[in-house]
């Protein structure tokens, strides 16, 4: 049972605080995670649009398996400048 | 300098970062807070947030793109993060180079990689009370 | 703003002339003298004159041509002249703007227009005692 | 006879000084001022190239005529910032 370290940002972090830790079933990926989270707060529906994910400060697809200690990072679409 | 930081912007303090006596041209780029939204309605102030590892390394890989093309260039970026009011400074990018071109094509081309790809987010106050987190780019549009 | 001056130049005065609420978006160019000419040669400092009534004026009038097609633009020009050393700012272009399209087209079209027809003059100094009046257009080339 | 006042700058001041009064027949153009400061400072030759003339702050023509009390600017080829 891999654990993973979960960065919320934005809109996201609004219903998920900006951290939280989650444990997930060998093999898990990120869209795993991303269906795990949606269970627990369904608010999320919808706000998958435009977000992309970060595996250890790496942008990454969301069929990568995670493993014990990344950090997961949830990113809605940016807005700096 | 690839900052992101809580403090006021000191913008001269950026610029003193990348002088150099071989650099006869600095353009520096200053966002800041407006008092009203794209759609005219009255902004009371932002308040940012980033992922600031990601966003230090999204603002040196800007830098180490623009010196592929234009290895004299020095660049900075600084941006700041928590609640802005109008007026206020959020973002500095100043380039410096040899030549006024590539000062002006590298501190273009670093605001607006910036906002494409840097892990901060921007949510605009209203005056009226309401709040909205606001996306630099418009969805694709779909056929 | 537009100025000719002496004294050094205060690159944060010049901007805090034109910002304003309405604009998000500051450009600013630094003109700087460099350790070295186009050709190389190690230079001591510079020495710049200018016909200053004239030269204000051709500030204004760029100003008016950048408002004639980007009206929200503010713009602030202060060229120094006397002698410069090495690493002294010669001239400083502000242009604030709603957003920052207009000001990047502004500040470097307003450097750009400066260079080709401000009466200023340029005298660089070299390092082994020569001097040379520097002109910024070449020659046109005849058939 | 007209008085003009001279100035001049960069190059031409090297050699003129900044600023002179220089008086003219009745009638004379910028050419003609340009042809008594050539007589009076033969090192001048050469240096029109590229020059431009100012009367009272407005670039213009050397067949300008000149009046009683102009401002005339002699302006080589220019090197701001």
């Amino acid at each position: 049972m891999p654990k993973v370290r979960v960065l919320a940002f934005a809109r996201l972090r609004e219903l998920l605080g900006e951290s939280r830790e989650v444990a997930l079933a060998e093999g898990a990926t990120l869209r795993d995670l991303w269906s795990s989270l949606l269970a627990a707060e369904p608010r999320l529906q919808g706000l998958e649009s435009g977000m992309r994910f970060a595996c250890n400060q790496r942008l990454c697809a969301d069929e990568r398996t995670l493993h014990e200690g990344d950090e997961i990072a949830l990113l809605p679409p940016f807005g700096g400048g | 300098m690839f900052e992101i930081v809580e403090a006021p912007i000191d913008p001269q303090a950026v610029e003193a970062a990348v002088r150099a006596p071989a650099c006869g041209g600095i353009v520096s780029f200053s966002g800041v807070v407006r008092e009203s939204a794209d759609d005219g309605r009255a902004v009371s102030g932002l308040r940012y947030e980033a992922h600031a590892a990601m966003a230090r390394a999204s603002f040196a890989e800007i830098a180490d793109e623009i010196r592929r093309t234009m290895p004299e260039v020095r660049l900075a970026i600084v941006h700041r993060i928590g609640e802005l009011a109008v007026g206020e400074i959020a973002v500095v990018v100043v380039a410096a180079a040899p030549h006024r071109a590539d000062a002006f094509a590298a501190a273009r081309y670093a605001i607006d990689e910036l906002k494409e790809r840097a892990p901060i987010w921007k949510e605009e106050r209203y005056r009226d009370g309401a709040r909205l987190w606001i996306e630099n780019r418009c969805g694709e549009m779909k056929p």
